[in-house]
């Protein structure tokens, strides 16, 4: 299941959803980012994310589809966030259920990596010297490599 | 032909989207990107450095030999910074 | 921060714990161990843990010590339950709260794999054919091997 | 010498914990257990193989050739299965 929205998340409440009334699933692994208060030595005052309406969905479900062929996993949600954010608010998520931890971890940082460098999201900061897009960092490159 | 534009693309351009009819040779993405470039301006701006731009044709990451023909929506960006 | 309870625990509020009031997180990745309801092909009834108080608090400290000694980690929380369990039901939460995610993640499994090979706790399935003592598996203590 | 029992071992033994006075040539945690199991019965079953059996001195995990000495607790105990 994926969502974009401007909307704040639960995370509790979507980790439970993913487990609820089920008892084949043995474990639940889950990501949470969130917003910094600091970037490139200054204070960040809030962080804005653009998206790609239509091809965000889409990416996501695509990233969502390779996560499931490549584990048995019974669910999985991921919940991005668009719009201006302050700092220490949350981000995103990506929780995956599976029955064993093995495949729920990989899924996870998997999930993770292909949308830090798929799903069609930018951020701007507003810093105190301006507002900045945020590069693409080539460690983000290296982590999804790594799945190939 | 749609065009999108996202983030400081869409920034240096100066709008987000519009719809142009490109001449016939202009078959790629990449050809496509140049003849943008050409136009000058916040074009010039943008497209100067094609290694710092990304492109999607009908919502699919593509490269910039991706073909690209009348109807289709072409999307340009830089490298994504979700997550 | 460890606990050792019988009481059910909230994944979310633990998670937001960890979080709460501070910008210098960006990252929090966790896991929740959940009770399956089959086991070796029967239905299960009830699992049971048992464990070694003080010994079991002290050795979740030294895995949580090790976790942190690993990576820039800025907070840990560790819950296990102990006492009899339903099918379904929430067994094990580990939570790790750092600047990036490849730390946060890394030292979840990290923490999950020790706290599987290390922690004194012992499993016991109320099935169909009657009591079975859950037995160690040899993937548990490779997993664990791969961080030495 | 405080010995404790847990899981399995608790059953086959029968208790959860004792005191006991080893003999002064007992004194690795081998021999302790060797010297259980010579003890028949129950303690026969629970320590007839020494690979399904672990052990921790003073709350600490230790092999079975660590030191034991009066005054020690000492936990046996199958390979562990939380999580």
């Amino acid at each position: 299941m994926i969502r974009v929205q401007s909307d704040d998340f639960d995370p509790g409440a979507e980790i439970a959803k993913l487990h609820a009334g089920r008892s084949d699933i043995g474990a639940v692994a889950s990501f949470v980012g969130l917003v910094r208060g600091e970037s490139h030595g200054e204070k960040l005052t809030s962080m804005t994310l653009e998206h790609f309406p239509g091809m965000t969905e889409r990416e996501l479900e695509r990233i969502e589809e390779q996560a499931r062929a490549r584990w048995a996993l019974d669910d999985v949600v991921i919940v991005h966030r668009v719009g201006e954010l302050k700092p220490g608010a949350r981000i995103v998520l990506v929780a995956t259920a599976a029955a064993h931890r093995a495949a729920a971890f990989e899924a996870a940082e998997f999930l993770m990596d292909y949308l830090k460098t798929r799903a069609p999201f930018w951020k701007r900061e507003l810093r105190a010297s301006g507002e900045h897009w945020v590069e693409a960092r080539g460690s983000d490159d290296d982590a999804a490599a790594r799945w190939r | 032909m749609k065009l999108l534009y996202f983030a400081w693309v869409r920034q240096k351009v100066g709008r987000g989207e519009e719809i142009v009819d490109a001449p016939r040779h202009v078959a790629t993405v990449g050809a496509l990107a140049e003849w943008l470039k050409a136009k000058g301006g916040g074009y010039a701006e943008a497209f100067a450095d094609p290694k710092r731009m990304r492109a999607a044709v009908n919502q699919e990451h593509v490269g910039f030999d991706a073909p690209v023909k009348a109807g289709d929506e072409v999307a340009f960006f830089p490298p994504v910074t979700g997550g």
